[in-house]
């Protein structure tokens, strides 16, 4: 039972060729993951494995093979779309939510889509605009869609693996900045259950609340928070829906305070959704109005001293923790 | 008669009224042999099912002005060959999905008119359980992936079908039917491209009848003849008239024909005509009287039943006996809707997730 | 300075003509919106008074002409573009996200985009999962665009014109079922701000906050609520993106209870959004935590009863409203 | 040289070393007109600009590794003829959009090196004062509608300003360039659909490289000519010689001329080819180094430098010259962005809203 210390990149890798090994069903579809190994490699080697029946390089055509993917889904396949990155999901959003998540449904139940989505998602660095969009809260917006978002190499294997398997349609975000990111993984083969967090790190003043790279940021950050003398738990839900709210529950009748962290937009973000279940459920714990740490109300720009500022920062997050600890 | 007209030459004349003669090209010297193909028994089968699907409709507007059915509701009457005609030469391993506009097809897929009607009533013994209505028809059974509200929305899954065929090497076909409008959504162009250069078993059928809403197709498409978007996506495509249960016939039979062991895809365009206007709210003032009788004189029931009775394949006596038969079907259909519960209200937090 | 009492159909038929009559640069473009009078008849007239090159049926292409009409922004004109419904905008999103809310930003603030988007959203009568989505919360995210959602054939054409008016693009949601609502309309021109809510029905027990038909909805079972000894104060925010956020804060510093009544899905829905702003001003106020109703985690069924119990009502706000009151 | 036996035929021949050669259509015969029409000064001038995109993207490569560049980096560099050409034939008052390879258009649209390299930097003096970046070139001033992350969401853009041009009836075109790749996005099909439709001064220009990013257009295309998609859409299409700076002109000169008071769209599919990788991160190891040396054989640079030297338009030394003062406007455009000021950190906010 050893472990092994791989990249995020490779730990997608090891999931998907093993779930491919597993099951002739699954293919892998999307722009560059053949012939290329991936726009960032995350399909290394595929090609090669399993050859060009099971892994498709695709026109740059969204739409047109998203929607494919929910038609062999419904036909007895499992297919893994890759979006090179989510940000070209804008183009394939009608397939997205008015099929694959709306199917099974207006089917009364007959035809299930068995399909991964994925791909990177978030900021990268500098790459502006158009190519950084944060789209976890509109996809988990929509009933019908399951978000993943993992932060570490064993977490996104786990969660990779149990997405193929789920018949649903699975929205699995990557992170671009963590791929080459190393971290221990099991040498036997496992799976990770969505809708269960982690604690990321335990501590008694404020919760923090994270998902995906944020949860580095913030774990790199930790002793600028003790020099504060602020200890933090940190509490990484991994996946957006389902969203395990018992680990925070729990985390907040400790700290009795807490704030989110998103890299995505302020209005109604994923910290919108996670505060709102707080407040249902743990109103009575709370001392302080949860406080949310999240991208400027901005398009991302360039500049990167303009991309700095309009992400979340430790700092920011450690005036955040100070307000909720009324030590502002 | 213009339909006995209609028969003579290549082309059909729709009609003396018009001065400029509307011409649908038509697989004329291929009819005899598909009506040898489907014999007798088989004509009257087809005939029965255009005729079920004509009168399955009219019952739904009634039901409808009755408010036992609600939402939208999309007509398909007088485009009955296409989907009857076009279905006749597949199987029932192949795959079907089209627009909202899906009661012919689904009709034509050989699911059974109660299980429609209770669906339109929003009865639990619905195809979904009532909870997908008139625009969602989905059968896994009969392989009919829908049904769709959005306009070319059901051209990426009808490519998906075909893909999935070619993966499994099934030498199942996949037949996509859409509308003249929906030809302007991106996704047609992007399936078009995908289809033809992985080759896959799938049928593009452009159920043209020459209006999305009231848009006729001379405002909504810088060209009248669709097929001419074949060569820019190196596709065969093929012309027929979809007044004509043989002509829909013939060309998806030869194009099975060769596709079943070649995948490759094809662009049909079937020139038709709905009576109804674009839905059941839809006055279609648009639209000049005068045309639609023109059509209603090609009336696609109405040729096969002429053709049958000149082939002596179905006497007057027969065809009324016949029709009869539909009726009381439909009326069944009404009654079994009417008489199924509703679900239970927990039925709406079903099948959001697989388990 | 009389009032007429007309419906918001023609209330926003109003607005389009007089602010067409005012500014040549203006035009409408859709789906059927000329020579049908448009799908529900908004536009009835237009074409006859203003001639075929002001007002343009379409082809069914969304993504299509929703990015001419930014094209056409960036270059002078001042498109109104209609989504036959809201439903369609998701062919179009790309556009609507990538190039309409970003491209002022992107530019460093040479090319303003001053557009209207326009259409009917969220859920008719039975038209089934795919024709009753509710996207305000999914515009409003993103930074760029702002967001209207009008409840009364007064607010629908003030804000209309105002919307025309500004130099961003803006999301103007109306709703199919209030288009025969008549209301009483000055007679004089008139415009109303963004930003600036209004007060529905005043009460003290507590705060209910709703956009759009959800207004009616609540007015109309004001009875009910006060049969059970609830007073309620009802506020309408009328546009979601700016919101008035002063507004609904006086109101909870008077009931210090609030339920938010959404027809939009729970997660990350405007509601959160809301709930989270009230948190953070008035967290002292608040004597329970905010109570959402909404839309049911699943996409609307077509059944009539399946669809009603779907979308939130009177009963469930009566229950919301009790359980913040501790009364349950 | 190939560039001269390039010349000779109606076609080109890109080199003798691959077996099948690769042929270009050209316009030859209309070489003669366009460089009368151009002049030895308007040739020049446009030799310079081709010459100052090669060298501005040389030096955009260096910083890059300097990381005073950052994000993605799309280069231009071997297609220089296509923008600088058609550009040419242009005014100031028409619009052009383009996709994230924005610096060729950019230059040749007559933007300052400075403003560019500034923007590139990331500096308050960019064109958008650092907020758009490599990808994101937008000029009010040379009404240039970006510079698009998203393959093909240009398109649409310049199809409203085309739309915009017409409804003003001021005789402005709009030019879309688009990449080989994008042609499969749904946005060109509805646009150019659109654009006959409503006969508007659009004129889309395929420039087909051959690679969206590693993948060939025989691996993304069912057709390998684009302009058989003209007829699909009841446009004229086109296909240039992309390396050929004369072509590139002259075809659009040609174009706008019949355009300006008949408004109607054109397709043109410009044949080119980019020598480095799709972005400074891609090694594009899946083309081999024999294909881009034929194609460096007929560098459209080297082309015009040649016929110049022929027609005795510019000597040797001149062009030297020329030459030397362009890489000293590049590295005065280096200082320019370095001395720049970052803006502010309050730019952050601004311009999300206009007021
Ligand atoms: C993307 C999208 N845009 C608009 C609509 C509204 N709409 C429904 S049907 C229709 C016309 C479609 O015409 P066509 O494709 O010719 O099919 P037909 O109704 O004639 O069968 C329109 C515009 C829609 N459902 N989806
Ligand atoms: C909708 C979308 N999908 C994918 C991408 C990623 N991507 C960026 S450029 C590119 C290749 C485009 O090729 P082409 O259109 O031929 O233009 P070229 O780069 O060759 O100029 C891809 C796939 C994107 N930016 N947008
Ligand atoms: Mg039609
Ligand atoms: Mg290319």
């Amino acid at each position: 039972m050893g472990t092994m210390n791989i990249t995020m990149r490779e730990a997608l890798n090891q999931a998907m060729a093993e779930e491919m090994e597993r099951d002739e069903t699954i293919f892998l579809m999307g722009e560059e993951v053949a012939e290329y190994n991936g726009a960032y490699k995350v399909s290394e080697g595929l090609l090669d494995r399993f050859g060009p029946k099971r892994v498709w390089d695709t026109p740059i055509s969204e739409n047109g093979f998203c929607g494919l993917g929910i038609g062999a889904a419904m036909t007895g396949l499992r297919p893994i779309i890759e979006f090179m990155t989510f940000n070209f999901a804008f183009v394939a959003m009608d397939q997205i939510i008015n099929n694959a998540a709306k199917t099974l449904y207006m089917s009364g139940g007959q035809f299930s889509v068995p399909m991964v989505m994925r791909g990177p998602g978030g900021a990268a660095a500098q790459v502006g605009a158009q190519h950084s969009s944060v789209l976890d809260s509109i996809f988990a917006y929509f009933p019908g869609l399951k978000v993943v978002s993992p932060s570490t190499p064993k977490d996104a294997k786990g969660l990779l693996k149990t997405a193929i398997r789920d018949d649903n349609p699975v929205i699995f975000i990557e992170n671009e900045l963590l791929y080459g990111v190393s971290g221990e993984v099991p040498e036997e083969e496992f799976t990770i259950p969505m809708g269960e967090g982690a604690v990321r790190a335990e501590g008694g003043d404020v919760t923090l609340i994270a998902f995906s790279r944020i949860n580095h940021m913030l774990l790199e950050g930790i002793p600028e928070f003790q020099k504060e003398g602020i200890s933090v738990e940190l509490i990484d839900p991994r996946t957006v829906k389902p969203l395990d709210l018992d680990i925070i529950a729990r985390s907040v009748s400790k700290t009795h305070r807490v704030v989110i962290v998103e890299e995505g937009h302020r209005f109604a973000g994923v910290g919108a959704q996670v505060a709102d279940e707080i407040y249902q459920r743990c109103f009575d714990d709370l001392d302080a109005p949860i406080a949310r740490v999240t991208h400027a109300e901005n398009p991302l720009p360039y500049a990167k001293h303009l991309e700095a500022v309009s992400l979340p920062s430790v700092a920011e997050t450690i005036r955040a923790a100070k307000a909720v600890l009324y030590r502002a | 008669m213009a339909t006995a007209a209609n028969r003579k030459g290549r082309t059909s004349n729709l009609g003396e009224r018009r001065k400029q003669p509307i011409t649908l090209k038509t697989l004329k010297p291929r009819w005899k042999r598909a009506m040898e193909e489907l014999g007798r028994e088989g004509l009257v089968a087809l005939y029965r099912q255009m005729f079920l699907v004509r009168s399955f409709e009219q019952r739904c507007e009634q039901m409808y002005q009755q408010r036992k059915i609600g939402g939208f509701l999309h007509l398909y009457m007088g485009e009955e060959a296409v989907g009857v005609g076009m279905l006749a030469a597949i199987g029932k391993d192949d795959y079907v999905c089209t627009s909202y506009r899906d009661h012919g097809i689904a009709l034509a897929r050989g699911i059974a008119s109660r299980t429609l009607m209770a669906e339109l009533f929003g009865k639990v013994d619905g195809l979904s359980r009532g909870k997908g209505g008139s625009m969602h028809f989905y059968s896994k059974e009969h392989n009919l992936l829908g049904g769709h509200g959005i306009v070319g929305g059901q051209i990426p899954i009808g490519l998906g079908a075909a893909f999935s065929a070619k993966y499994r090497d099934s030498g199942q076909m996949s037949l996509i039917f859409l509308g003249d409008g929906a030809v302007q959504q991106g996704a047609f162009h992007e399936c078009m491209n995908i289809a033809s250069l992985w080759k896959l078993p799938a049928i593009f059928i452009i159920e043209n009848n020459q209006y999305g809403m009231g848009t006729s197709t001379s405002r909504s498409s810088a060209v009248q003849d669709f097929t001419s978007k074949g060569p820019g996506y190196n596709m065969e495509a093929i012309m027929v008239d979809g007044m004509n249960l043989l002509d829909c016939y013939s060309v998806v039979a030869d194009a099975v024909a060769v596709r079943r062991k070649k995948p490759k895809p094809l662009l049909i365009e079937a020139k038709t005509y709905r009576y109804r206007g674009h839905s059941i709210s839809d006055p279609a003032t648009y639209r000049k009287k005068d045309e639609i009788e023109r059509y209603r004189d090609i009336d696609p029931i109405s040729q096969i039943r002429s053709l049958m009775a000149e082939n002596s394949w179905l006497d007057e006596a027969q065809a009324k006996e016949l029709e009869r038969e539909v009726r009381d079907e439909v009326v069944d259909a009404v009654n079994f809707a009417d008489e199924s519960p509703p679900s239970d209200v927990a039925e709406r937090g079903q099948h959001v997730y697989a388990e």
